[in-house]
């Protein structure tokens, strides 16, 4: 059972990742990956995502989540990879990695990871778009999507 | 204590961070918060009481009503926005 | 929104896989991949799987609950590699990659397909053990797994 | 007609598929079943009607009271275990 949490300001090989993941468990049937991606969209382009960090809480937080998604749903290993610094449209920002005997199990655990990432780990992104850059206000739907977890 | 700023706070007080010596009536964060709004117009007028933010205690997310204990650092960011 | 299915009796590259799909999509920004891994574990150790199927009622199968889960979930795409025939522990025998705009709907359309694809589509594993070879009987958990998506 | 055989049943019944001329009276899917029954030893000892197994008529799962209509395949298999 093993906890990998990287923070790191360089792009990563999302597929790399997913490959060096997977090549020493030979007793998990399962692994679900979560890619988050910097995205552009017609109605709302950007030119490139900054994301500011708070390093030593970030690391102590996802490494926490990380653990308790392992305990919680019975994960073989869990590894996650999130950049901060400045990245372009459609480079990877975040990856998880959940790897379990069973499918619901892994899905669970990346999923899991994912909804507290989004709201409890120190992470702050500012866009950069046509009219110059600002700051994302946190969404009440990431909210919510954490409170399935405590049902 | 080191009272560090992140994401559009840091932005808007222009600092990182910064070294303060409280009194010793400063028990809490909400007394720490209070103490710099009495003390630095800057701060009071960014970070009012009604403004949606958030704080840590040496990398731990606390309530305002926290003892500050021994901390060394106290974090104030906005909401978080990351994954 | 596309919906790509490919059935095959090679190996495929679990990584390259989840980059080629992910090379295309600007607006997505989240990817969620489910792979599904030969696996061998103390209590019940295999030496490998031979997985018969059905070709033309796999194909359409497949391609339905990948058309469904696009629908139902909003998804920008969705990509579903399954292998046939004989395969070594730890070789990937299938992938489903599905991209949206939000997280929540990537894992449920990934997890969606998956559940359908368990109880539904036309494939047979026979687990070759130290004791010889063996048709795996259907599980129980897999036809539970599929109810909840029609809650 | 074609009947197509999977997994064990296709092992146990030594064949993977074969063509058969139905009668007139055969209009189901359990009709089918009950002709082969009647007409082959073999399908009659290691299929009888309270095996658990599916059956398919050209890619389609159907059920036992299906009408064959005009149906080129029917495919007889266990429950599924991919994925």
């Amino acid at each position: 059972m093993t906890v990998t949490v990287n923070l790191q300001q360089e792009m990563f090989d999302a597929g790399a990742l997913v490959n060096q993941f997977t090549r020493d468990l030979p007793e998990a049937g399962a692994v679900a990956t979560f890619t988050g991606l910097v995205r552009s969209t017609p109605d709302k382009p950007i030119r490139a995502l900054i994301l500011e960090h708070h390093p030593t809480m970030a690391q102590k937080q996802i490494e926490r989540f990380a653990q308790e998604a392992t305990d919680r749903f019975d994960l073989l290993a869990i590894e996650v990879v999130h950049r901060f610094g400045e990245m372009q449209v459609g480079e990877p920002i975040v990856q998880v990695m959940a790897a379990s005997h069973h499918r619901q199990s892994a899905f669970d655990g990346a999923n899991y990871v994912m909804d507290w990432l989004k709201t409890d780990a120190p992470f702050w992104k500012k866009e950069v778009g046509p009219d110059g850059s600002y700051w994302v206000d946190a969404r009440e739907t990431d909210e919510t999507a954490k409170e399935k977890w405590t049902k | 204590m080191i009272i560090r700023y992140f994401a559009w706070i840091r932005e808007r007080l222009n600092r990182d961070q910064q070294e303060l010596a409280l009194p010793e009536s400063v028990q809490t964060v909400a007394d720490a918060l209070d103490h710099l709004r009495a003390t630095d117009e800057d701060f009071a007028a960014i970070l009012p009481p009604e403004t949606v933010f958030r704080v840590a205690l040496d990398d731990e997310l606390v309530e305002l009503d926290t003892p500050l204990g021994n901390a060394k650092e106290l974090s104030i960011f906005p909401p978080m926005t990351g994954g």
